[in-house]
């Protein structure tokens, strides 16, 4: 076993544990700590995969941003959130479930064609591939953005006159 | 240099701003269409004097690449350019906009919208005529849609909901047909852009597609798709119920746009796309599209016999009509297809007229139940006249401008199936049955059901109607103005086609 | 390098644990961190892929770069819903958001 | 061509503008026919493309004044200004006098088009124009639903026909594509003047009358090589492109079966009867068989149809003549029937393949003869405001100018020399009998034109008799009758006096080569290029055909002369052949069935099955979806997380079906 070896056995458990640790935290708060973990392990697998673009790229959106959206939509709804999981509904079938979808993935990565690794990519490469022959996938990704922010905005403004009603209601 | 694309700017920003112009929506409306106007025909003045075979006016832009799957790349491109069949119906575009804005003048019910809805109509029609590139098509295609969906559905008649929906189902299940099966020649011909004329090689502008790349049966099944999802646009017996519910509840000028130039954007989509790129399956459905055609030009002649309402009449008509359309260009032969184009050209001003004739007829007298009036001669001069010229137009009285057209595509009818012809000339004489009829109620005999308060033409109607009759009475007489542009083009249809033709090189 | 039997299996498992979340919890906030669970579980075996790619091409990678993109946009319209469903029904348990239903 | 413009230039109101730019074309008119029958050549302009394609197709329009069309010229010229002018009192205290004098006009235009078009597609073009002119004018009481009916009827009857001639027209086109190499040629079918003769096929005659040829060449080779005649199929085809224009010329000359149009038409003005239903525009059919005779001559199946109908023809509306009231309609039948020897003419000219002339021989001298009836008939409807037979009588005191001229009129109608009609009647007569002795299928349609003439001047004196003669009239209008003014009379004594000296028109030298074919003959006296030539059997023609028309008159004068009254319908023995001929033989009737019964049956059935069968299909599928959605809706429970059940289980099918599925079928396909 080599070091690689070794490393990506550690980032890897580290990984499942933090992802189950943070569906199974009981504070949502605590749920996110994990997920931010979480995040870091996957940034690690990428360095292993001498994709160190992607990497850095996990560390900022995922590891940066997005947590920090979550926290920040945990504070606005503040006293709710901070509660605990109302109910906890492990149904029997769920569980059934999530083990058969892990059955059939594990089973399908045994049965995958491998090839030999390659050397990695330099940012270059991969810009050129990703403007030109995927050009069409950012552009598209530009478009499903801007409907996003659209959106989201939308979906702001309108809560904001619930919200308003609701106080003058009660 | 950058002429159509300053076209579509006009035109689209125009639609834009009339949509926030309020009160001053009609006055941007009428300057738009009239710029469109003005550009379409500076095109027409200057696109004899460069080599008629080719695109002219082209700009082409890359957009982006695609990877295929086999390894290769597909380029999108922003490609416009005219040639002699788009010519026509850019120009035919613009002055119905104009006639129709001027007719609309006092529309009351949310008129910036309205106008606003008009005018991008319009702007998408252009859009749909100069694009050379699938996908740029397609996306116009679908934004002439649009419009006309609301234009029905908020300013329509009684059933309007009814209609908007029904003509938004048909169409758009028929467009979307339309673009899988266009992908589909595009993928399985390996083409290297999205662009249906390969600029590069040919100045005639001759397709794309090496059509040895589809199998003659894949062929057949794509040109089935494509012609079903042209053919409902046209409209085809029997996808056409779409039409007479859409072209009662429309409003006027909504009715304008859909016969004039919606029905249209059909048969040059099966000029510009289905018949050329899918050469086999032409030949292999052959049968099927005559029988469809000869079907539509009966049963569009015999519906319209049976109908009271004045504007269904009409646009039963304008299926039997269409179905002339589809006979020529399934014909695929020089004459034939530039028989086709001109009857489009000659259809789109006449059934405008007609429209427009009836839906004058619905506000003066309060209905277009065809018995119930009687004698409007006596109280309504202007319209009778522009009624009769209009009707005898439509059953194709010579020096007025379907004439050259029926005249063309019968000729061309005769040259290709012989005694098959029989069928349409017996749809000839029940056209000119049914407008008889007509005249003779409505226009003719004692006054009944004409309320001594009717009133002619206001004028800005009047107006938009001495527009078209003027077109109409110009191009009856001198057809050669509008005819010089298309054959040029149609030859290359024909010969690429492997007709008898022989295919021109380029100069 | 890490052989890639053993990556997929990686992801594999980071997918059914966020199969596991989506089905069970009840916290909005929670269902979209398992989302976020899946996607990177997908983002990994693009990034797996591309390591080990036949024709040397950098395309998975692309394609990873763009759903991260995705990902984040994902997350902002999420957290809009959840801000609009907290207001609206005073409450992010997505049991008491029926209104999906007609 | 340019002449007629002038009429364009129409201001409001006046009359008196179309009467001068009438006369300005009749002048013009005039001159070109007298340049053309003194050039050389003929003056032929094809200067104008119309519409022009790559593949040779060219629609050309050109000016061409041929022979026979200088002889239209002349004959519509000069009726149309007498008409306009005698219009100025007929119809001045009419509503819509510009509209009347402005659609006459566009009428003059469109025929002098007609005259000079060079081919059958500017023929077609004017030819419509003209036809809606008739249609416009018919219907110019417009208020009148009988009006607005013939109108339409006289549109649709004709548009069969026209319909039948773009066939024929078709043919043309496919015969010249087939016959030449040259694709040019397609182009467009020209009526050409022959100035030599060339080929072996060409008949001797069309050097003086038209040959088809290639608009574009020098040469006059014919468009009719061997090879078109040649060969049973061919044949077959041109056959039936001389009965297609037949058809066309059928509708415009209200020849049997399409004739039902022509009687109704009496619904427009009187002037506008006497002009377009009598002396100009039902002419024009058989204009149109005359110039296309030299094609006909090489069809002589074809030939012997257009002589078959047109004997028929005169015989059948000679009948319905004899009892018709009105004394429009009695002309109206006349015309029919006149018509019918026209196109008898020509058809037997066509089969003997010698020239045209005799038909259009008839129709230079009937125009005359005819529009100075109508008109005369106007000058007594409009003293008496009535168009009854029966409510009129004894005018020949009040009204001695029309009487007299309308008794030319009659004379010349019912052949009696020496009035025009008796030379050119007698001149087809011999022409005809020349071609049933050739082949004896034309006898009984000669025998019938031979029984028309008799019943030609039966029905004429009729109309006379009970018009002018006895001593007093029937009703109260008649006994105040007075004479019209001179501008109604001058028109008709010009006319009397044209009808007159009409028919020696032929001895003038130099205008021969306007009557191609026609032998000129008097009691069997023929002038031929050796001089005059007696014939015994013309002279037992031409005597024979005169007993016969003083025998009608002998008849009519028996029953209605001098003041006498006598119905058919009261005479047991007639009562029902009367009733038949009343009702014209059924022919409305018959064709109301056919449009009302079967194509508007036929048009319900269409609109029925339209409305429930296409349409309710498209509904049923609406139906069967929004059933199948209500009850996928009953599985929606708005809950997240049982949605994701739901795709979770996809997911594991889609997962099983991949891992396990495809492996399977690749093993069960050997792949």
């Amino acid at each position: 076993m080599n070091v690689d070896a070794l490393l990506f056995a550690l980032v890897a458990g580290a990984g499942i544990v933090t992802a189950l640790g943070a569906l199974m935290a009981r504070e949502v708060v605590h749920t996110i700590m994990w997920i931010a973990v979480f995040f870091i392990t996957l940034a690690l697998t990428y360095f292993l995969l001498l994709a160190a673009f992607l990497g850095v790229l996990q560390l900022a959106v995922y590891a940066g941003a997005v947590t920090i959206l979550l926290l920040f939509a945990v504070m606005v709804v503040r006293k709710r959130i901070f509660s605990r999981e109302a109910a906890i509904g492990i149904g029997a079938p769920a569980v059934a479930l999530t083990f058969l979808v892990a059955y059939l993935m594990l089973e399908m990565a045994t049965s995958v064609y491998t090839s030999e690794p390659g050397q990695g990519y330099s940012v270059a490469d991969l810009s050129r591939n990703l403007f030109t022959l995927n050009g069409a996938w950012v552009l598209a990704l530009g478009l499903v953005m801007l409907s996003a922010l659209v959106g989201a905005i939308y979906l702001a403004h309108e809560s904001r006159g619930k919200a308003i009603r609701s106080e003058e209601g009660a | 240099m950058y002429d159509l694309s300053i076209l579509l700017l006009i035109a689209f920003a125009g639609a834009a701003i009339t949509f926030f112009a309020g009160a001053k929506a009609r006055w941007v409306a009428l300057v738009t269409s009239v710029g469109t106007l003005a550009m379409s025909m500076w095109f027409l003045g200057t696109f004899l004097n460069g080599n008629p075979l080719d695109y002219r006016f082209v700009e082409s832009y890359h957009w982006l690449t695609f990877a295929t799957t086999n390894g290769g790349s597909l380029a999108v491109n922003y490609t416009v350019g005219i040639d002699g069949i788009s010519l026509p119906f850019l120009f035919l575009s613009a002055i119905l906009s104009v006639a129709t804005v001027i007719y609309h003048w006092e529309e009351r019910k949310d008129a910036a919208g309205f106008f606003g809805l008009v005018a991008l109509t319009n702007a998408g029609l252009l859009g749909v005529f100069v694009s050379l590139d699938v996908l740029l098509f397609f996306v116009f295609w679908e934004i002439v849609l649009i419009p006309m969906f609301f234009l029905i559905g908020h300013w329509g008649g009684p059933r309007r909901h009814y209609a908007s929906l029904k003509f938004f189902v048909y169409t758009h299940v028929a467009s979307v047909v339309m673009l899988v099966s266009l992908l589909a020649v595009v993928f399985l011909g390996q083409w290297p852009s999205l662009d249906f004329v390969n600029l590069a090689n040919n100045s005639q502008g001759v397709a794309n597609l090496d059509a040895a790349n589809i199998l003659p049966a894949t062929q057949v099944v794509l040109f089935g798709a494509l012609f079903f999802g042209f053919g409902v646009k046209l409209p085809m017996v029997p996808f056409h119920t779409w039409l007479p519910d859409a072209h009662v509840e429309a409003p006027t000028g909504g009715s304008v746009l859909l016969a004039g130039m919606l029905l249209k954007m059909g048969g040059y989509g099966l000029i510009r796309l289905a018949f050329p790129l899918l050469p086999a399956g032409h030949v292999g459905l052959e049968p099927v599209v005559l029988v469809i055609a000869f079907a539509s030009i009966v049963w569009g002649a015999f519906l319209s016999l049976s109908q009271r309402d004045m504007k269904r009449l009409v646009a039963y008509s304008s299926i039997n009509h269409m179905g002339i359309v589809l006979l020529a260009i399934a014909l695929w032969t020089q004459l034939s297809v530039t028989a086709a184009v001109l009857l489009m050209f000659a259809h789109g001003l006449v059934s405008g007229l007609l429209f427009m004739l009836s839906g004058s007829v619905h506000h003066t007298f309060g209905t277009r139940d065809i018995p119930s009036i009687s004698g409007m001669n006596s109280r309504t001069p202007a319209l009778t006249t522009i009624l009769m010229i209009g009707s005898l137009a439509s059953l194709g009285l010579p020096a007025l401008v379907s004439f050259p057209a029926e005249f063309s595509a019968l000729l061309a009818t005769w040259e290709a199936l012989g005694w098959w012809i029989i069928l349409p000339l017996l749809a000839l004489v029940i056209t000119a049955a049914f407008y008889l009829w007509m005249i003779q109620r409505m226009a003719f005999g004692p006054p009944r059901g004409v309320p001594d308060t009717a009133h002619d033409l206001p004028t800005h109607e009047l107006l938009a109607m001495v527009l078209l009759v003027s077109l109409i009475v110009l191009y009856g007489i001198l057809p050669f103005l509008i005819v010089t542009y298309i054959p040029h083009t149609a030859i290359f249809v024909g010969c690429h086609y492997g007709g008898p033709g022989v295919c021109p090189t380029s100069p | 390098m890490i052989p890639l039997d053993e990556l997929l299996g990686f992801s594999g498992v980071l997918f059914a644990i966020g199969i596991f979340g989506v089905l069970t919890r009840r916290n909005f906030i929670l269902l979209l961190v398992s989302i976020e669970i899946i996607m990177n579980a997908a983002i990994l075996n693009f990034i797996a892929f591309a390591a080990y790619s036949p024709s040397g091409s950098p395309s998975g990678q692309s394609i990873a770069v763009i759903l991260i993109g995705l990902a984040a946009t994902e997350i902002a319209v999420g957290l809009a819903i959840v801000l609009a469903l907290n207001r609206i029904i005073g409450s992010v348990n997505v049991a008491q958001a029926m209104e999906l239903k007609l | 061509m340019v002449l007629g413009l002038g009429g364009r230039f129409l201001g409001k109101a006046s009359g008196w503008i179309a009467v001068a730019a009438e006369g300005l074309a009749l002048l013009a008119g005039v001159w070109i026919a007298l340049t053309e029958a003194s050039a050389s050549t003929v003056y032929h302009d094809r200067s104008f493309v119309w519409f022009s394609l790559p593949d040779g197709t060219n629609l050309v329009m050109g000016t061409l004044v041929s022979p026979l069309g200088a002889l239209m010229l002349i004959v519509v010229n000069v009726v149309g200004f007498l008409v306009v002018l005698y219009s100025i009192e007929y119809m001045g205290h009419e509503e819509g006098l510009p509209r009347y004098y402005a659609e006459l006009m566009l009428f003059l235009t469109a025929m002098n088009g007609v005259v000079l078009a060079d081919n059958y597609v500017e023929f077609i073009l004017f030819w419509e124009l003209v036809g809606l002119c008739s249609y416009l004018l018919i219907g110019f009481f417009w208020k009148r639903p009988s009006a607005a009916s013939a109108a339409k009827k006289a549109f649709l009857v004709t548009r069969v026909g026209d319909v039948m001639f773009f066939v024929g027209v078709f043919i043309f086109f496919t015969a010249f594509a087939t016959q030449t190499v040259n694709p040019a040629f397609a182009s467009s079918v020209s009526v050409y003047p022959g100035a030599s003769c060339p080929g072996h096929l060409t008949p001797t005659w069309a050097c003086s009358g038209f040959v088809f040829a290639p608009p574009n060449t020098d040469s006059n080779v014919p468009f009719l090589a061997a090879s078109a005649l040649s060969g049973a199929a061919n044949q077959t085809l041109m056959t039936l492109g001389g009965i297609m224009i037949l058809g066309g010329a059928a509708g415009k000359s209200a020849q049997f079966p399409l004739h039902t149009w022509l009687p109704d038409a009496m619904e427009g003005p009187t002037t506008v009867s006497a002009l377009i239903h009598a002396a100009t525009m039902v002419a024009a059919g058989v204009f149109l068989l005359a110039i296309t005779s030299m094609y006909l001559g090489f069809t002589p199946d074809a030939a012997l149809v257009i002589l078959g109908i047109g004997g028929f023809t005169a015989l059948f509306a000679g009948t319905m003549g004899l009892v018709a009231n009105d004394i429009k309609r009695v002309i109206a039948y006349s015309t029919m029937s006149q018509l019918g020897y026209m196109t008898m003419a020509v058809g037997a000219a066509s089969f003997l393949v010698v020239g045209p002339g005799a038909g259009m021989y008839h129709l230079f001298t009937h125009a005359f003869f005819k529009a100075l009836l109508f008109l005369s008939a106007g000058s007594v409807i409009h003293a008496l405001n009535t168009q009854d037979l029966f409510e009129m009588g004894g005018l020949l005191k009040a009204m001695p100018v029309t009487g007299y001229t309308m008794l030319i009129g009659a004379l010349a109608l019912s052949g009696v020399p020496p009035f025009s009609g008796f030379f050119s009647k007698d001149a087809l007569l011999s022409l005809t009998w020349t071609a049933a002795q050739k082949d004896p299928v034309a006898l009984p349609f000669f025998l019938m034109a031979a029984t028309g003439v008799f019943l030609t001047a039966l029905y004429t004196f009729r109309l006379w008799f009970l018009t002018f003669s006895g001593s007093k009239g029937r009703s109260e209008a008649a006994h105040h009758a007075h004479e019209p003014s001179w501008i109604m009379r001058a028109p008709l004594v010009t006319l009397a006096a044209l009808s007159v000296v009409a028919g020696f028109f032929p001895l003038i030298g130099g205008f021969n080569h306007w009557l191609p074919g026609l032998s000129y003959g008097i009691f069997g006296f023929t002038q031929t290029s050796k001089g005059w030539v007696f014939a015994a059997a013309d002279l037992e023609l031409a005597i024979a055909s005169l007993a016969l028309a003083f025998a009608g008159i002998a008849v009519a004068f028996a029953l209605w002369g001098n003041g006498r009254v006598f119905h058919l319908a009261d005479d047991s023995v007639w009562k029902a052949p009367q009733k038949v001929l009343v009702r014209k033989y059924y022919f409305d009737e018959a064709y109301d069935g056919l449009a009302h019964g079967v194509i508007l049956g036929a048009a319900r059935v269409f609109d029925w099955v339209d409305r429930y069968v296409i349409d309710g299909t498209i509904h049923g599928f609406e139906q069967v979806f929004s059933m199948a959605s209500l009850r996928a809706r009953r599985a929606q429970t708005g809950l997240v997380s049982s949605y994701a059940m739901w795709i979770v289980f996809g997911l594991v099918l889609l997962l099983i079906f991949v891992l396990y599925g495809i492996p399977y079928l690749g093993t069960l396909w050997g792949g």
